[in-house]
């Protein structure tokens, strides 16, 4: 993988100021040029050496131990993650440094070291990546799209849709709208007053006690129009009859039940 | 620099641009000494011919859809329609009464006729002019067209039902049929139309 | 219909967009039977070192500026603002990494995304969701939009520059993100986009 510096061109906001010669050889890494512990670590790891497979793990751990002690971390979201980081290293360089005990759990200090290496790696090629694919060509920076693009111009057309139906249907309602319709007046059915006071003489006879007005519906009452004309028929007979004195009329509460039984004129 | 270079730019200038472009705006994009109207020139010979092509409009110069090519920035779409119930009635009665005049709709549908009506069923190309009346006013009648004939799906206007037919076949229950007798109206002479084809009658 | 006639065609639907256009939709303003592939070589060879050429970007195609020319039209424009380098960098992990979580993009860059950064990138159209993540939490990921191809004038995310190096090197594998790394991430599945060809697109 080839190595590109990293001040060029998208990484312009990237401090790394020089102190002057005369005060040693080494770096003032202002924190709020970067983009967390990893960023830091990587620069560092970049002024040890081009080729990032072999820096020296105890090295950069010593340099970033020692920014992180000269950095002024003031903010403290940005501070625990320095922290944390410090505090990671320092462990991982205690580990490098101690005899290995074998351990099953454990990642080894030689395989905790290859994962950093890695993980700044993998962000210097994304870093080499992104810087290519910001060079490249971008539209409307570097190529432009037709300046006068000509619109597709649309036109509606009404389309009227009616079926032959429909037209034939708009006719005879006109036609059934301005016709003079024939009407037929049917012949209603009706149970007359005196046919209910009739049956009703008859029957009021038989029954012992009170009964039920409606009891005395006739069997072939037959459509609900003839049922009501019936109904209505017996109740005015009925009212008849107690007029006449001949039957007594009862009835226990609104809209309940109305009983009926023949009453002996006492004559 | 060499002339297709230049012609490049000029070229590049004037597709990227969103307005057209002086010879003289142009000119300042190219290294002293150009021949802008060469270049022009060679670049508009170019793309004659093409889909494309190279226009001077007011003394300024622009890319252009060659005009024979137009065509394919013009979409037209169809867009659905219901005709209102007066307008149904009034084709219907149009086509049972042909020709008519507009104040026969009128009396037989019992209202006036709104301006509307007969626009939408001329702009549908069911209902076309058929002639003036000989009679005072002269009034123009109207008939069924030719695509009304298609569109529905009928050889002829003799080929729409009776009243007995729509009624046997049951759409005009309740109606004494035998007190209709306005098929069988006798129909007023008509001259042959005037100005054929005078649309917008 | 002759070839040259329906080069010109093309060539005009082309021109006159200022949008990438399909092949499909092309060939629908075409005679039947017609080689659209055939049509949009031989119109890209007679573009070829011309001012103008005719590009395939994110599948589709469309006329640009040539590159070598952008110097001149580059002051046509005002400079665009520049992206923060956090978000150059989190676009390239989303476009080399798609789809990826927000917890990945961290991992990748050692520091927490700030909030405005994927807004940016949504904003911009180049970054869209691509579905939840088949695991604890059902993390939404991310992806590069047809808009971003266009942008950087990509026929696909398999165009990407590096692709293959990143690949190669292992820096694209599975992005743990368990802080610190001490253990590997079970491969994860990708759910559907929920709602496909949803925002960003």
């Amino acid at each position: 993988m080839k190595n590109k510096e990293p001040e060029q061109s998208v990484f312009e906001d990237v401090s790394l100021v020089a102190q002057p010669p005369d005060d040693e050889e080494r770096l003032i890494l202002d924190i709020d040029g970067f983009e967390g512990p990893l960023d830091v670590l990587l620069t560092l790891a970049r002024t040890q050496k081009v080729d990032l497979k072999q820096i020296s793990i105890l090295e950069l751990v010593q340099q970033f131990l020692k920014f992180v002690a000269e950095a002024k971390l003031q903010k403290l979201e940005t501070a625990a993650d320095y922290l944390v980081m410090a505090a990671w290293l320092a462990y991982l360089k205690s580990r490098l440094l101690l005899p290995e005990e074998s351990s099953e759990d454990e990642l080894s200090a030689e395989e905790m070291a290859a994962r950093l290496t890695y993980q700044l790696q993998r962000l210097n090629a994304i870093r080499e990546v992104s810087a290519n694919l910001m060079s490249r060509n971008q539209l409307n920076r570097d190529v432009f799209a037709r300046g006068m693009p000509e619109p597709v111009i649309v036109t509606k057309n009404a389309v009227y849709e009616l079926s032959l139906y429909e037209l034939l249907k708009g006719y005879a309602d006109h036609k059934t709208r301005h016709a003079i319709a024939d009407i037929k007046i049917h012949k209603r059915e009706i149970y007359t007053l005196d046919q209910a006071l009739e049956r009703l003489r008859g029957l009021i006879g038989t029954a012992l006690d009170w009964t039920d007005l409606f009891q005395f519906l006739p069997d072939y009452a037959g459509s609900e129009e003839m049922t009501r004309s019936i109904k209505a028929s017996l109740f005015t007979a009925s009212l008849e009859m107690a007029r006449e004195g001949r039957a007594e009329i009862v009835q226990k509460q609104v809209f309940g039940p109305l009983f009926i039984r023949k009453r002996n004129r006492e004559d | 620099m060499e002339i297709i270079e230049q012609i490049r730019i000029v070229e590049a200038l004037l597709f990227a641009s969103d307005k057209p472009l002086s010879a003289i705006a142009l000119d300042d994009c190219l290294p002293e000494g150009s021949d802008i109207d060469r270049l022009l020139s060679e670049l508009q010979e170019h793309y004659s011919g093409r889909g494309v092509i190279l226009v001077e409009v007011a003394g300024k110069w622009m890319f252009q859809t060659a005009p024979d090519l137009a065509f394919l920035l013009r979409k037209e779409v169809e867009q659905e329609r219901r005709l209102s119930r007066a307008a149904v009635e009034t084709l219907a009665i149009i086509s049972y009464h042909q020709p008519v005049t507009r104040a026969e709709v009128e009396e037989v549908r019992g209202v006036s006729l709104s301006k509307g009506i007969l626009d939408v069923l001329m702009e549908a190309e069911w209902v076309r002019p058929m002639g003036r009346r000989r009679t005072p006013g002269r009034p123009m009648t109207y008939g069924t067209s030719d695509h009304f004939l298609v569109h529905f799906g009928l050889n002829s206007t003799k080929d729409l039902p009776g009243l007995a037919e729509l009624k046997a076949a049951g759409f005009l229950d309740n109606v004494n049929t035998s007190r209709l007798n306005l098929l069988d109206d006798v129909k007023p002479t008509e001259e042959q139309p005037e100005l054929p084809g005078s649309a917008g009658e």
